[in-house]
């Protein structure tokens, strides 16, 4: 049974990792399970400086899912690179790593930074964080300075680029097109929706920061439809993410377009959800008699489905709020 | 930087069930990682109504409970609520041969659903975990421990494991929030009550018959506490007051429980500076010291 | 104890009325409660001539949420006006009437045979449904669009119009504005939000029409940053929904900055919630000692709020996909 | 159009618990309305396993149960899953006194969620909720029903009620799927099972009898049928060939239960064309003749 797919360059043994900043770097979960087992670990967003985070509280939970603004608290490139770089470097799958700036220049710096560290196996964009004032999201929803970002990242690095889309858009196709464009390798969809909880007997809102992202169970048929939806418009491969807890959330996305997955939010509740997930999956194989499990990528039987509307093809000024 | 084999202790046919994964070589400074956690399902084996308000659940753990240290806790997933998705932390009031048990509030929907729950019925753990308390060394100075509501069950390990005894003080509203008295003194420590609304003990907070207490004599004596922020802000002025080291436990909000979500972060002080500690994986316990009760501006 | 609100002319008797098209046209609840106790009762989207909908499934239940796309099935506005509103001009609660059309031209017709109606409360205008291929979403994801069918329908009827926002955009500012300077008295927030769900076993999307609309509790934290977004944004008033169970979840879009709230998936599975969000905001106010709903509203004590980043001020190019 | 005043009928002490409003002028054709349903705070009076795959749950719902008529259904909102919002439809097998019964079987998370709860819970329930048979008169077409699966459930209360018995033929596709011959026996009806493994009865379809049975006399009869949507569509194929009218009754996925939603739709003819028709309202009922089994191009 073939479980092996490529993202790009990057080859993956299978199609589970997990989700930046529900797994810290890795090492955390290393006495629960195996992590040599996953297709690859993905850690926590880093960027140049030690960053502090937001004040608390930092999450709350609410109805099948979990709002957060942990503000990317991060030891920076340097810090990780001390920290965390010697225990990632032994593991024998890749380590996806999650990236971030406020400004281009600091992307493609980062993105050069880590270019010089051997054994990287492929740098994530992370354009979409809604939980910081400056940058982050702004990259996300808007599709010139994204791919501008995403160009600046092509040219520091010759390592596997993966974006991650913004969900937060009228449709994700113009984003995910110029990310493709502008030389990426692969796509993750989705981050964190950008949503808010009060109390209301405190009349506060439940996080200090106010807003932050939304993720978890909830959040998966919106994951669904923006895979669907970027699958059928580029021909980069995709990991789908959002709400992911069973083998068969993972298989939906999947059949959606996806072509491998990550486990997020579940890691906080159910730390051996993606080993499940990957164990799951062979059974929905077996059971389904696919020995490859490229054959279920995109293999949604959408009755009449056909490419993207025209108005939804390219970077037209309607998904740029920049005025050039 | 500290490189460190680390290996699963007590690996016995009784924690069959308890999940750990193969030896690995870390390069990060043990402090920063969860502690000797395993996680498993456990069963319910007990499960009663202690006081008014308060709950006493027991376990079969046989992964967790060889490994508790004073001062950590487990991290309940509470099944019967999938629109809840987090797990739900409780200090680890007891840890006897297999089994661990928990006491615990009523306070919203996880513990409710939790009272619900039957013995027989399973609970997945994931513990031990955190940074517990520094045992008191039989040459060391006098422990004192202060506890306020569910402070007593997380203060339990240390006053039974701690080599030398000393004096317990413990405050609550009212009578019924004073726990566990019984269980400190039958271990041979002195209890000392307080009660907001002086039904039982002294009337007032239980940092001041505390306060009277140091006033009277504070050399060679060390605070260990558990307890609403206030009560534990209050200790730590005694104790800075007096010059006494202390360790506070500090219960923040909690989602993952073992360091990767960034959730409990507390600051704290460090040269030169501050920075935010994660209370399920630094702490929950810290050196009273290094507790900055204010974000610095 | 004063309950009643303005929406703009419309007064409410309370803040709580229902969501189009999950209270059908009232009548159907007529046995299960005394429709006369809600602040309104708004109806399923009606345009022009009848709509026969979508095939089936239609919907698809998905954790804590619901996807539809029932496609607008409707008697139209002749077929409407004959079999229920005999019934419901009776009722002693405004009737909000919820319609929509493929073409600005069609908004405005239809506004005009209702302005000819008597005792009509208001209009609410569905730009935002995801379940039709023509017309519906586009116009809420298009802001300059949003701005033509607004001020159409306002130049076609003298009674109170209620726009209602499509969540699907990057920020609902720009679209909230449009609708209040064209003369909007109230804006809606919010409808579905595009979704998709799959079932693994058959490999067919759950839903016939491919794509549906999310909706019930899984969508209340996106729902409740939308409505403080625009609140901050607007000065007409706002119907929140999203989600709302229960009068906890009312009261927390009436501190983000609703107006009033209106039920909806909730009435498929808990017919009586849009009383028992009254009687529990009646006991709320009691035990907050509060004698005046207007004083929840907005009022959500939110550290360091200030208006909206200058960016989103206007209906920019960045806001509307049409080249004009 | 129909204008008429509808009210709340048998409305008596025991009824306290179900919750109707007060009387109103409706102008709306009856047809399109949900019946004369209630919702009501039902107690689990028994719940038992009956066979391999059903369970019967008995509830206490003196609102629901003297309004039922044959054919029409309960919606019940399982509370245990708090995750999966909507209630989930069952025909009402039998009503007596103050209680309904519903024949299930486990196919999914709301089943199986149900099948868990014990007698003295309670379950919310909305019924009597669509349009159901209409009772054969005593000197009209004889009878004969035509079951799969719990379409017997669906089928009983006619079976009952019916003021003239005929023959029931029932298929399933082993013997522990032929539910209630006995109680259909006892009620004076002929009955015909049919399995398809042939453990039971005559093998085959349920169909193939039904059809030799017309074909040996078809003259002043008239089908009455529920099961999987194959077997009704056979059953409108031998109603058309022997020209005998039908009552089926298509149970479509259901959301609302009650008319507002538009989930259930079916496709129906209508003078000069089709429409869009509520199987939880203007069904789950139809006539044969007007069901369209696909839609117009
Ligand atoms: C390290 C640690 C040890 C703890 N030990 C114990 C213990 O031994 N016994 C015990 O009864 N409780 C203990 N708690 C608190 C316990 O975790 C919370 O009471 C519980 O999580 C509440 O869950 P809920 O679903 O019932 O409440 P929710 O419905 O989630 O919330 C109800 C109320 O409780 C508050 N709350 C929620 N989580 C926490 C939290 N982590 N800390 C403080 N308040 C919270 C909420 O703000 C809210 O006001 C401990 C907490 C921590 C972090
Ligand atoms: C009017 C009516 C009367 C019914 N009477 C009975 C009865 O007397 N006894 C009985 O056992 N069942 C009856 N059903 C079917 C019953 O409603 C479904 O089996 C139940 O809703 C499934 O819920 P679940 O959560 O277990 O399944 P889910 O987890 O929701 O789904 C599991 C599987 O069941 C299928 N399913 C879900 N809902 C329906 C549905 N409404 N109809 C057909 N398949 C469905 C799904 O497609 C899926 O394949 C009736 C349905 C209707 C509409
Ligand atoms: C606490 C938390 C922290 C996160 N941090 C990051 C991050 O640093 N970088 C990033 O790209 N995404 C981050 N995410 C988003 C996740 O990687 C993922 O896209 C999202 O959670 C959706 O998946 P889920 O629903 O399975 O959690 C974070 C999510 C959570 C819940
Ligand atoms: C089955 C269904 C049908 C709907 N039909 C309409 C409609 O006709 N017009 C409209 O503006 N909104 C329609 N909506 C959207 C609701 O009015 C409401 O905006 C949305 O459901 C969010 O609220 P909720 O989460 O409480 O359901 C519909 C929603 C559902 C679930
Ligand atoms: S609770 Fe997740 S890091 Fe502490
Ligand atoms: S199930 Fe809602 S209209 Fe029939």
């Amino acid at each position: 049974m073939n479980l092996s797919v490529q993202l790009g360059p990057l080859r993956l043994q299978n199609p589970v990792t997990v989700a930046s900043g529900t797994f810290g770097y890795g090492v955390e979960y290393a006495r629960l399970l195996d992590l040599n087992q996953l297709g690859a670990v993905t850690v926590k967003g880093i960027c140049l400086r030690p960053v502090r985070g937001n004040p608390t509280p930092r999450t709350a939970e609410v109805t099948s899912g979990l709002l957060n603004a942990i503000g990317l608290q991060g030891p920076g490139v340097d810090g990780f690179i001390r920290q965390y770089w010697p225990f990632l470097r032994q593991l024998r799958v890749p380590t996806i790593i999650n990236i971030w700036g406020t400004t281009i220049e600091e992307y493609a710096e980062v993105a050069r930074r880590f270019d010089q560290l051997e054994g990287v196996g492929a740098l994530e964009l992370n354009v979409s964080c809604p939980n910081i004032k400056e940058g982050g999201a702004q990259f996300g929803t808007d599709c010139r300075l994204l791919a501008r970002v995403v160009a600046a990242c092509r040219k520091a690095t010759r390592l596997p680029l993966i974006t991650k889309l913004s969900p937060n858009v009228v449709s994700i196709v113009p984003y995910a097109r110029a990310a493709e464009q502008e030389g990426s390798d692969a796509l993750s969809i989705m981050n964190s929706y950008p949503a808010m909880a009060i109390d209301i007997e405190t009349r506060r809102p439940r996080l200090a920061n106010g807003v932050g992202g939304l993720t978890g169970p909830c959040i998966k048929p919106i994951a669904i439809k923006l895979v669907y939806d970027a699958a059928r418009a580029v021909r980069i491969p995709i990991i789908g993410m959002g709400g992911i807890q069973s083998a068969e959330d993972a298989i939906e996305f999947l059949l959606a377009g996806a072509t491998a997955v990550a486990v997020g939010t579940a890691n906080f509740y159910a730390p051996r959800t993606a080993l499940e997930v990957i164990e799951g999956l062979q059974r929905y194989m077996q059971r389904h008699g696919l020995t490859d499990v490229r054959d279920l990528i995109g293999r949604v039987d959408m009755p009449g489905a056909a490419g993207p509307a025209a108005s939804e093809n390219t970077c037209t000024p309607a998904e740029s709020r920049m005025q050039q | 930087m500290l490189r460190l084999l680390l290996f699963c202790r007590g690996q016995s046919a009784r924690q069959a069930t308890a999940r750990a994964a193969p030896p690995l070589t870390l390069g990060v400074s043990p402090r920063m990682l969860p502690s000797t956690m395993v996680e498993e399902s456990t069963e319910i084996l007990a499960h009663e109504r202690v006081t008014e308000s308060y709950y006493l659940l027991t376990l079969r753990a046989p992964g967790i409970a060889p490994r508790v240290q004073p001062g950590q806790f487990a991290h309940l997933r509470i099944w019967s609520r999938p629109d809840a998705l987090l797990r739900r932390p409780f200090s680890i009031y007891q840890a006897r041969g297999d089994t661990i048990s928990i006491l615990y509030k009523v306070v919203g929907k996880g513990t409710a659903a939790l009272a619900r729950m039957q013995p027989g019925e399973r609970l997945d753990a994931l513990g031990p975990l955190g940074h517990g308390f520094a045992l008191p060394s039989p040459d060391g100075p006098e422990p004192i421990l202060v506890a306020g509501g569910y402070g007593m069950a997380a203060l339990y390990l240390l006053a039974e494991r701690s080599p030398r005894r000393g004096i317990v003080f413990v405050g609550g509203r009212r009578r019924t929030d004073i726990l566990c008295e019984a269980e400190f003194r039958a271990l041979g420590w002195e209890v000392r009550p307080a009660t907001e609304d002086g039904s039982y003990g002294v009337r007032g907070l239980v940092t001041e018959p505390l306060q009277v207490e140091l006033q009277r004599h504070a050399a060679h004596r060390k605070l260990y506490a558990c307890g609403p922020t206030p009560m534990l802000r209050a200790v730590a002025r005694l104790a800075e007051a007096f010059g006494l080291p202390a360790e506070l436990s500090l219960d923040e909000h909690m989602c993952c429980g073992m360091g990767v979500c960034l959730t409990c972060v507390v600051p704290v002080r460090t040269d030169g500076g501050w920075e935010y500690q994660r209370a399920c994986t630094e702490g929950p316990v810290f050196d009273a010291r290094q507790v900055l009760w204010e974000i610095p501006a």
